[in-house]
């Protein structure tokens, strides 16, 4: 089991090898990327903060319910933090095991349980500003920015 | 007392040392906090709480020398 | 697009530089692997047969359905053929797009399809014997194996 | 006409030349190849074809020059 907190840039290959399992059919790795529009905004880059020490524990409590759930056979899951990039990789899910539906059913499940309960933030900066965003993405619409709220 | 992301920007710093008194909860020390630095006070709505690294209620008893953290709703990924 | 069937190793990494795109938030890699037991059977190896040409075509249709259907930014579909050891990977199939739940759907939905009608074959290797597989491991135990036909 | 995987392994060979008649079928290409190659006989229920790297009925006409292959069941991935 591959968990980590790190400025460092992450790498899909190395998550690959982390999950790798003899007893494996199905390897599924996901990879959060920095895109370039938000909500219809020009997006410049984010700035990821987090409670690394904590952000680990969440990570790693996650990837073990995860494993005794889909019975994976290796997981990994890396978050980054600090500026990034358009294009670059922000969170690194890599799953294996038996099969190939497990494997997306599992890294999915991995995926919304982080964006849920891990101590991680962004910052996306604009041309024009800036503005922590509160709150997982999956919410979309329904959460206004905090500049829109009262 | 650990501040992250907006709060950490608002207030101007990662860490504060808080005193802590015999029966305290969460909710007292964040009063305490906020009391300090009134600019975290439109966050605490949606605030949660982490004491030692682990997910706590706003009525948990916190110990002197825990690691009292205010954790925004989070946003990684 | 990459579209390739090959008998030289498969790599997780040119994929995810394949479907890279300044617009996705999501990147989906899946690699399906060779594991050591089948049908509760030791593997040996397996060996993969194409008809290649065909084979790059129907991925190509699978692949150009899917960019409609789920809206990607990029996809790659890799097969290899010829011997393959444990733990070696067999088929890449990697997308992009905005948002993460596409990104799973449309990678489960490619790796199916492919298996559907992807003209590939495989033969199991195992200590003391050998048999080609036919149809998709999906059938699962409602297909016996060859030789257990009448 | 293409072989491919068992059939290839039955047959011996993964290429065939079969000349074609005027108004001949799938079905009429391979059950010559079928009488040639007796050992093909019971793959055939759950063959597929393809003509021309098109997957095709079994009654879609075979003009003279097309590739025609006879596909097992697939088991890629």
């Amino acid at each position: 089991m591959l968990i980590r907190v790190t400025d460092a840039p992450l790498s899909a290959e190395e998550a690959a090898w982390a999950v790798a399992s003899p007893a494996a059919g199905a390897v599924n790795i996901f990879l959060g990327v920095v895109r370039n529009t938000n909500r219809g905004r020009a997006v410049s880059h984010l700035v990821y903060d987090a409670y690394p020490s904590m952000a680990e524990k969440e990570m790693r409590a996650i990837a073990e319910e995860a494993t005794a759930r889909f019975g994976l056979e290796g997981c990994a899951v890396l978050h980054r933090t600090g500026r990034l990039e358009i294009g670059e990789t922000s969170l690194v899910v890599a799953v294996s095991c038996g099969h190939r539906r497990e494997s997306y059913e599992a890294g999915l499940w991995i995926v919304n349980e982080v964006k849920r309960r891990v101590p991680v933030w962004k910052k996306e900066v604009w041309e024009d500003g800036e503005e922590w965003i509160e709150g997982p993405e999956s919410l979309g619409m329904q959460q206004a920015p905090a500049s829109m709220r009262p | 007392m650990l501040l992250f992301a907006s709060l950490a920007e608002r207030a101007g710093t990662r860490r504060l040392e808080v005193p802590v008194g015999e029966g305290e909860t969460v909710r007292d020390i964040r009063d305490r906090v906020v009391a300090r630095f009134p600019q975290l006070a439109p966050a605490v709505p949606t605030l949660m709480y982490a004491l030692n690294e682990e997910y706590a209620r706003e009525d948990a008893a916190v110990a002197a020398g825990s690691t009292l953290a205010l954790i925004p709703p989070v946003s990684g990924g």
